[in-house]
């Protein structure tokens, strides 16, 4: 798996010159806890043989907002709706509720400190 | 005139998936094909909750189908059964205490029947059935009352305002 | 249009339909059924019961010590890893037998989760007596010594 | 007296005939997917469950145009057994028909409305085939009486074999079979008009589906004459060939349908029909 | 620009197996829009799987994410943790991995063909798909121990062995079951009403499927040649059992069907490999370390491409696990190819892509 570090400034700019739809599909786009840090993933993997797993990632606080790359890539709006609801962090232009129901507190996924 | 003999000779199923893997639900599908043909006891698959008797439910009910849920099992006229089939949809099973799901069917609709196992074999979910026309068999036509349902029955003819009982689970779950 | 010929000619075949209640259908003899549990056998280790996933088997204990094992036949998803855990041969095997259904009368949710409080309780509370129990002991040595070590300093002087 | 009683007798006995024609039916239909299937007197079985389910109705017209479909449907056959005028009947068919799709349509559920919309475009796609039929027969016989096809000495077959193509190709509509089973497509609308019926009611609009049996068989009887011996094979023959057909096909769109339909079945009649005038 | 009828379909619908909400906004029967609420089963796995469940018995877990694949979920998992853990597994484990996600693939390719049969409205070809699918279950039955939940793959190896007569029996099997596929093909592909029913329905073109990351039969129906199978060699080796790529390139419900049936031959064909060439070895790597740092797997689950990534932290209990199942990928796809197609056709369409919700919602 290869990764590479990024910054939410130039996500977009990376994630666009890296993205051919005929080379790479994307797969998932995950965040994990480290620390008081969220670290963000995008998950893309390329169709020849010996298919090689890029993850582009970003080291964000909580409260920053992720902008999304639903432009670049059209089907990320799945991944990036769930993330909303289930880790509870902002994504430009998405909507909470898509996975949970409005009576439930949102990001089940953090760790209860 | 006596019917009730009659209604353990024709009950029509009604499937409902709250939310659990699909394996039991390929098992209902598989009771269908012509291995275990239960259209024998004359079982019709309607998907229609007006017309049915027998409600089989599948999986722990997660928290966005437990009103479609309670909604279905109000639209069926009595009498009427409920058969939980599956580990998860008995008791929750693997996934009790999961955020999003509570455990088991019974905390919303009595259930009559529960069909053990996980996934259950089609073997299971004809005894399952068997047992639930036995029950059928003694049934009134009144409406029963649930472990969160709490609620006075309906007089005899009046339609059921499904509407109204969702909205009283509510405080219930949260 | 040969579909159409072959249903006809489906009339006069057999159906391939297995009478079920009345007549057996295939099971293997290693299915894996329900949970069988030989308590002459058991060390009440309670690894079965740390490792079981979805938490389908639980032991009491009453004042003496005496465990007694619980098992929801409902709650268990057959997976058979308590089998593998466990540490002695045939305590725990797991039979072919595939699990009976349930009636409303055996109330196995929420009774079983009513059990399976009382079990961690009586757990605890056994445990609570039992560390109350060596306690007092240490404390009842502690007195003796004194009380010894007292007399010996009077029969000294 | 006998040509009155046996009538009379039909008539008071179709559901009983039509539940059998239905159940066995339904084991044939068993039969040919490699089952078992249900016991012969399953349909009676479902009709006195039905009648001990607690009665929940939408409004009551909606339940009262169901009783009424099958009221009307039951007239229908009357008089086609009595040997009426055939206009007659094919417009109170037309009528229970339609009593129908207009509980469908007064209902607030979204696929009564379809199913009401599908049925309707089916009653468009079969029934021009019905009325060139029995203007065909007046073609021959001058007279629209049922009668006078029930006692003609040589077989309506012989004269008329493309309005029986004709009606072969319209009768899995009427009957809900596929490949023409629009009107109740069971995966996609989940039986449609039937939908809001339950308990009673619904038992009007089950009841009524033996009826239809008993009306097409009819229907396909007439073409035999007075020639018992040929309309039982032609009526055998029609139920296998149907049965067949509902096992060997996948369900066509509506729009397919009412091309077919109009287009191959509704041209046959109405060749057969300008040959019949011709002659 | 006839009335606008706004239909919902499910969450409980005869032509769904599982929760699943579309709303088809519809003009005379035809969509023109479609909206999809996929996540009436979500039950919060993946948060337990990091906090309530040991990672050793995460793979039982992980299984019920989804009965139809639950195989490819244990063994990913158990992949990804073996990955934590630095161990490899022996041979004869991974062989008979492979085996069981080949069976668990016929099955479900099986039943995915019976269910566009049904859907379509053909319900004696449900019926002869399903009679001819009992004997798969039959053998993972036979395999496994179970009909649905296989819990064949443990951390570290498989948990149970294959015996020799039950490698005989399933080659019988097989044979037997050749000259049904067959007559399955034909009826498939040359059924005038079915064709009716299916071809030139739900189109996804090439780019769409490009554009919208498609992976799985509806990407491979559209031309798009995606496989994990054809990209990994490192975990299971899929190449020395003899696969091979299958792609379509019509994209509608008739050349998926035509994918699944031809992808069911490769599926016996590895089998018959595999049992031919067993190599003898040990079932389990035992170890005693913790899962530490990260890793991903990928995997051909039936529907397509299963992704597992998993964080550990040298406790029992792992960090972070990110399950992404292929209809997960697949829902965008989903919702865009309906556009445009008659609503009586909208059931065999759903059933066309083999949704997987329960995988999806988690």
């Amino acid at each position: 798996m290869k990764k590479i570090e990024t910054n939410l400034a130039d996500l977009k700019k990376d994630i666009g010159a890296f993205y051919k739809p005929e080379l790479h599909h994307f797969i998932v786009m995950n965040a994990v806890q480290s620390g008081d840090k969220m670290e963000v993933q995008w998950f893309f993997n390329d169709y020849a043989y010996p298919g090689e797993t890029t993850c582009f990632y970003a080291l964000i606080s909580p409260e920053e907002e992720v902008p999304g790359i639903k432009d670049i890539v059209a089907s990320a709006w799945v991944a990036e709706a769930e993330l909303v609801d289930l880790m509870n962090i902002k994504v430009e232009n998405t909507m909470k509720g898509f996975v949970l129901e409005p009576d439930f507190e949102s990001g089940p996924l953090l760790k209860k400190k | 005139m006596n019917l009730a003999p009659y209604r353990k000779k024709s009950p029509w199923i009604l499937h409902y998936n709250a939310g659990g893997c699909n394996g039991c639900d390929i098992e209902i599908l598989a009771c269908l094909s012509p291995k275990y043909d239960i259209e024998r006891f004359g079982m019709i698959n309607t998907g229609n909750p007006k017309q049915s008797d027998i409600l089989l439910v599948t999986g722990p009910v997660t928290k966005r189908s437990r009103e479609r849920l309670v909604e279905i099992y109000a639209q069926m006229p009595e009498p009427k059964v409920v058969i939980s089939c599956g580990a998860c949809a008995s008791t929750g099973g693997v996934f009790r205490g999961m955020y999003n799901c509570e455990g088991g069917v019974d905390q919303f609709i009595p259930v009559d029947v529960y069909v053990c196992g996980c996934g259950t074999r089609p073997e299971q979910i004809i005894d399952g059935v068997v047992q639930a026309l036995a029950i059928l068999e003694k049934k009134t036509k009144g409406l029963e009352e649930s472990v969160k349902l709490k609620k006075e029955a309906v007089k005899e003819g009046l339609q059921l305002n499904r509407r109204h009982i969702a909205d009283e689970i509510k405080p219930v779950l949260t | 249009m040969k579909t159409f010929f072959n249903a006809i000619g489906n009339l006069f075949r057999k159906p391939v339909t297995t009478k079920y209640p009345f007549e057996q259908t295939f099971k293997p003899d290693d299915y894996r059924g329900l949970i069988g549990f030989e308590e002459s056998l058991c060390i009440w280790c309670r690894r079965c019961e740390a490792i079981c996933p979805p938490g389908a088997i639980v032991f009491s204990q009453d004042m003496e010590g005496k465990q007694t094992y619980h098992y929801n036949r409902a709650v268990c998803i057959y997976c058979g890893e308590c089998v593998r855990a466990c540490p002695k041969e045939g305590a725990l095997f797991q039979t072919a037998e595939p699990a009976p259904c349930a009636l409303k009368a055996e109330n196995i949710n929420n009774g079983w989760n009513k059990l399976f409080d009382e079990a961690i309780e009586s757990r605890e509370r056994y445990a609570a007596e039992k560390k109350k129990k060596t306690a007092e002991k240490a404390a009842a040595d502690e007195a003796k010594k004194a009380m010894e070590e007292k007399g010996g300093n009077e029969s000294k002087q | 007296m006998n040509d009155v009683l046996i009538p009379v007798l039909l008539i008071l006995l179709a559901p009983l005939l039509g539940g059998l024609l239905y159940g066995f039916e339904r084991i044939v239909k068993a039969r040919m997917q490699r089952r078992i299937g249900p016991p012969l007197l399953q349909p009676f079985y479902d009709f006195l469950k039905l009648a001990d389910k607690r009665r929940i109705m939408v409004h009551s017209t909606h339940a009262f145009l169901g009783i009424m479909h099958f009221v009307s449907l039951w007239f229908a056959l009357a008089v086609l057994l009595l040997g009426g005028d055939l206009i007659l009947v094919i417009f109170l068919h037309l009528l229970s028909t339609s009593l129908l799709i207009l509980a469908g349509y007064s209902t607030r559920s979204v696929f009564s409305h379809l199913g009401a919309n599908r049925a309707a475009i089916s009653v468009l796609a079969y029934e021009p085939v019905l009325i060139i039929m029995a203007v065909s027969i007046f073609m021959l016989n001058g007279t629209f009486d049922a009668a006078a096809v029930f006692t003609s000495k040589e077989p309506l077959l012989y004269k008329m074999p493309l309005a029986f193509i004709a009606l072969l190709l319209v009768l899995p509509i009427k009957l809900k079979k596929s490949p023409f089973d629009v009107a109740e497509a069971h995966q996609e609308i989940t039986g449609g008009v039937e939908l809001e019926f339950s308990g009673l009611f619904y038992e009007a609009v089950y009841t009524a589906r033996w009826l239809d049996y008993i009306f097409c068989y009819t229907l396909v009887f007439l073409f035999a004459g007075n020639n018992i011996l040929l309309g039982t094979g032609l009526v055998i023959f029609t139920f296998i060939y149907l049965n067949a057909l509902d096992n060997s096909t996948a369900r066509v769109s509506y729009k397919q349908m009412l091309r077919f339909s109009l287009g191959v079945a509704g041209t046959l009649a109405f060749i057969n029909l300008l040959l019949n005038s011709l002659s | 620009m006839g009335r606008q009828y706004e239909i919902p379909v499910g969450a409980q619908h005869i032509s769904l197996l599982e929760p699943l909400h579309f709303k088809f906004t519809t003009e005379n029967e035809k969509i023109i829009r479609t909206d999809a609420n996929v996540y009436y089963v979500h039950r919060g796995i993946e948060q337990a799987c990091c906090s309530k469940f040991k990672f050793r018995q995460v793979s039982f877990v992980v299984g019920r994410v989804c009965g139809l694949c639950s195989i490819s979920h244990t063994t990913a998992y158990s992949q990804v943790a073996e990955k934590l853990l630095k161990i490899d597994i022996p041979k004869r484990a991974k062989y008979l991995r492979m085996l069981v996600i080949e069976l668990d693939r016929i099955h479900s390719h099986l039943l995915c063909l019976s269910h566009v049969a049904e859907n379509s409205g053909f319900e004696a070809l449900f019926m002869k798909t399903m009679q001819y699918r009992e004997f798969s279950m039959e053998l993972l039955e036979a395999v496994c121990g179970n009909r649905i939940q296989y819990d064949f793959s443990i951390v570290g190896g498989v948990a149970r062995d294959l015996k020799p007569e039950m490698g005989q029996l399933i080659l019988q099997r097989l044979k037997n079951f050749m000259p049904q596929l067959e007559e399955l093909v034909g009826i498939y592909q040359h059924n005038r009403t079915l064709s009716l029913k299916n071809k030139g329905v739900g189109v996804l073109s090439k780019d769409d499927a490009m554009r919208l990351n498609v992976v799985g039969p509806l990407a491979r129906a559209a031309g798009l040649a995606v496989d994990v199978r054809n990209e990994t060699e490192d975990l299971l080796p899929w190449k020395e059992v003899g696969f091979e790529m299958i792609t379509d390139t019509a994209g509608d419900v008739h050349a998926r069907n035509m994918i699944r049936l031809r992808e069911i031959y490769i599926s016996i064909r590895i089998i018959q490999n595999i049992i031919n060439g067993l190599p003898e070895s040990a079932l389990v790597t035992e170890t005693k370390a913790f899962p530490d740092g990260e890793g991903t797997v990928r995997l051909e689950a039936p529907r397509g491409e299963l992704f597992y990534y998993a964080k550990g932290n040298k406790t029992q209990v792992l960090e972070r696990l990110k399950i992404k199942a292929p209809t997960f990928s697949n829902v965008a796809g989903m919702v865009h190819a309906f556009t445009g197609n008659e609503y009586g056709s909208a059931a065999a369409i759903i059933a066309s892509y083999d949704p997987c919700l329960s995988c999806t919602a988690r």
